[in-house]
């Protein structure tokens, strides 16, 4: 018989965000958790660290509180990203600890521009092997990332930049809605989040709601039920981060894990507290007295 | 505080942050399309678009074009930014078409550490494998830095930011100065202009060594060089820059107002 | 048209363009993402959609993803398939992201010539620099002859169509068959079926020619290699293709209907 | 005095079509009118023939009736393509005596995929000089278009392809809407039509209408102001292609034109009537009586 590549054709499967997070994950895989300051899939994050997952890769271009918090519980040995702050805020506490003191555990980073992060989702997406773009000119980057490499357009002699594309293990994402179907609307600050799914072996995304039909735009950033693993309904799963048409940002609670981060007893206790002897519902209390953000 | 006599404000207290602020914002022209780092930068731009640039585009790396936020975003991609925007596009297509695609007139960045000639440092402190201090990196910054049309920095002046030598090349500004920049072959025209809590400061056109152009009111020549690791050149003619006015300042602290309600928690 | 009795249709009549579009339109599944080709392949998806594979996702490459046409397009872009569709993206994206990305599970072609392995001329009849006739080229099928999980094609048969050679390999099928396709590096599977207005052909699984299997009905060997120009390998049972269904025939009609309707001029 | 480079930013002018072409064109440029079966500017392409300009390198994925007009009326000497047909109908045939018989001008073509096409549009966008891209495999396009190289990817050794950017001179694009500023929305089947208008030095683009303020989504394909050199309004310009949410593709016309253009004195004939003594403003009278096209 022939046997027939089907392509990377999924049939999106509604499960609990605990199921998901069995099913896909395993200890030293390769892991995305994306969104770009809106959208972060916080309730993923979390049901990753109880679930005590080890040596993962963690890739993200602005990991913060949600890396911060997996690094600081051991979850990880590398980290591959282009901006690790607290947005508006600060430095991340536990990769500091991580990086200078190795605390708790060594972790190795595989450091890049955002440019070239965006670049390498977009490339991954498009199952390219590398992402070509301008970049680098003059960075110190280049001296210490063996993954960044110039070559020259064969039309003009130009030199470009090439960094190896991103191709996830597993993806997670958070967005608004899901259909009956399993189709994904992410709407608002999009980030890289369609590039994180589609580069990705699997993906797992947690929405706001599952309603019948979108109503939306011709153009609307959708993404069809083939491209997804799992779907897991955890309304606020971004919070403190926020949900466009949901809830807002709670910058309070940035603000809050400057203090929370910053020692290693503190962290913990907060840690156990918050997380540990938790499960996903506790998002929609978060979110249950946040203003609503204005659609 | 410093406190000036001042015939066109209505207010004769400001802080050096605001006047660096508002100095800062004056940069600013309607027509430019500025990409805006978070923090003093995301200030400045929204004063100059609340005040004298009404039509600038701002632009954050989070992908809102021709953003018109009401409170300042604590982070690059608070929902008020998309919420205010002309369109929200992908991260991917932010850094390709819109930064690379050669769009952007005005980069506006911070620093943790700069040199004389514009380079900056925001990954390391210390040796990068073995740091002192691990910075956040340079998030959108390199290219920034390579890719729009001209370089604005504004920040706070110390010995510890204002250095000899940065620990770290994150951005590249002219290098060690005259045509360092071209010769790596980067095509625009790099940093112009720092806005200090003390000084305005310039690039000179032949050296590209940055150069006290204006000095805030109630600042000397000493307080410049006292907050600065290197020998600070001035400018054969240094005037003072001109004192904030009533709507500046009006439009800086109402900002500032309206972002403190929203941060607080309820 | 072909005459023939038929205990599960109530149409004992049906044109050999009508028997090669059913049958083609039943080697899709609900489950399949389809990269439709315009003309006899759009037919055959959309009879599939309309009758047994309701599921099906089908794509066309003006951006059209998981799009439900009520009239069949003229061209790969109407209108009537972006307000049926799931979503539409741009050209760039659709071919890097759906298409490269490895999403599409079959991709549905027509040709203007095809040899005995699978390999699609639509660009030049005589040489390409000095040509007989100049035909419209490659489009999307270069790409998705060897990205797609697999390839379908759809074509009337004549001596000028299936032809012992090529005269250009717009699009590269099994070259000259066993493993030429890996060789070149294409990780795809390939042409895997051929369903023309006399025959169903598949292709060998070791040599990749295609096997004539099912012959529709009142078409004899003989009809088959009239209208073929290499010389034809029939499979050890060979098979009458089950002949139209009531519903099959129903649902393509009244589609030419709705679309002959729409085109008319007003 | 420092010279700023000051970026691509234009100030986006609103004038009739007529000035529009008469300022940005001259005789030899490589242009493109871009329109994947929806919007494609047919009113700019009448006004192009109509002041005669010639030498011209068109440049479009899928040059149909419009370069076939302009082919016919000795316009270009040069086509950069990937699928020259009446879509649904069959073949160019002012396109085919070109490139057959000379006839009115000889025409030099470069032929390309519709992959290879719709990367050098995103490459040209990003400024690139060059798009990577896998394509090409097996397909003998590369050995008659000596644009199409392979390189290998200094990661993984994978073979690519790499074609040059497009970069056209000018672009012509057609779009629903201009707000009173400028800023322009295309809805539905975007093409590449947002990626002509940023990869060109200059660009033309025509809408049904200007209006106040866009309601829209807020992830539409807007163009910015600042990225466009010229807005003419006018109205049903894309007959006898289509304008969602305005009108319906006229598919009888492009029935119609296999006809017309098959014969050299009837295609002439067509021409002169039809455009040579027309203006911009027939075109709203064109669409005047056809089908709405639902929103």
């Amino acid at each position: 018989m022939i046997l027939f590549w089907q392509g990377l054709v999924k049939l999106a499967k509604f499960v609990s965000l605990q199921d998901a997070v069995l099913d896909v994950m395993t200890d030293g895989l390769c892991v995305a958790l994306e969104g770009f300051t809106h959208l972060i899939p916080h309730a993923s994050a979390h049901e990753i660290i109880r679930k005590g997952f080890k040596n993962l890769t963690l890739v993200r271009m602005t990991p913060d509180i949600i890396y911060d918090q997996m690094i600081g519980m051991g979850c990880a040995s590398k980290l591959i990203f282009s901006y690790a702050g607290n947005p508006g805020v600060g430095l991340l506490r536990r990769l500091r600890d991580a990086v200078e003191n190795q605390w708790p555990v060594p972790l190795e980073i595989e450091e890049h521009s955002h440019a070239a992060m965006a670049n390498a989702y977009e490339a991954g997406a498009a199952s390219m092997p590398c992402a070509l773009f301008k970049g680098y000119l003059g960075a110190e980057l280049r001296q210490v990332n063996p993954n960044i490499k110039m070559i020259f357009c064969p039309f003009t002699g130009e030199e470009l930049a090439v960094v190896p594309s991103i191709r996830p293990d597993v993806s997670f994402i958070h967005a608004q809605k899901a259909d009956r179907k399993g189709n994904v609307l992410i709407e608002g600050i999009i980030g890289v989040q369609k590039e994180a799914v589609l580069s990705a072996a699997k993906s797992v995304v947690t929405v706001e709601e599952i309603i019948e039909d979108f109503e939306t735009h011709p153009n609307a950033v959708i993404l069809p039920h083939w491209t997804i693993d799992y779907i897991a309904e955890v309304p606020g799963a971004a919070h403190p981060s926020y949900a466009q048409g949901y809830y807002a940002r709670d910058n309070a609670a940035y603000k809050e894990w400057d203090t929370i981060s910053a020692n290693r007893e503190l962290y913990l206790k907060w840690m156990a507290e918050h997380v540990m002897q938790q499960t996903p519902d506790v998002f929609a209390e978060r979110v249950r007295f946040t203003n609503p953000q204005s659609k | 505080m410093i406190a000036v006599m001042n015939n066109y404000s209505e207010r004769n207290e400001f802080t050096s942050y605001e006047m660096m602020t508002i100095a800062a914002s004056r940069m600013l022209k309607s027509d430019d399309v500025c990409f805006v780092g978070i923090g003093a930068p995301s200030a400045a731009c929204n004063v100059a678009r609340l005040s004298h640039a009404p039509d600038i585009t701002l632009i954050y790396e989070s992908g809102t074009i021709g953003t018109a936020p009401d409170i300042l975003p604590l982070s690059i991609g608070d929902g008020e930014l998309c919420d205010t925007a002309l369109t929200t596009v992908s991260v991917p297509e932010m850094f390709r078409y819109w930064l690379q695609g050669g769009h952007v007139t005005i980069g506006f960045l911070g620093a943790a550490q700069i040199d004389k000639f514009g380079n900056i440092n925001t990954t390391i402190i210390g040796d990068y494998h073995n740091p002192k201090i691990r910075l956040p990196g340079g998030g959108g910054a390199p290219e920034i830095a390579s890719q729009a049309g001209q370089i604005f920095v504004t920040m706070k002046q110390s010995l510890r930011s204002m250095v000899p030598k940065i620990d770290f090349f994150t951005s590249y500004g002219h290098g060690n100065g005259y045509n360092d920049r071209q010769k790596l072959g980067i095509k625009t025209t790099g940093p112009t202009a720092l806005i200090t809590d003390l000084a305005i400061w310039k690039s000179h056109p032949e050296t590209k060594e940055f150069i006290v152009t204006n000095l805030h009111p109630g600042v000397s020549k000493e307080d410049v060089q006292k907050n600065c690791g290197w020998e600070v050149t001035f400018g054969e003619l240094v005037t003072t820059t001109p004192l904030p006015s009533a709507i500046e300042l009006d439009v800086l602290r109402e900002l500032h107002r309206r972002t403190n309600a929203s941060h607080r928690r309820l």
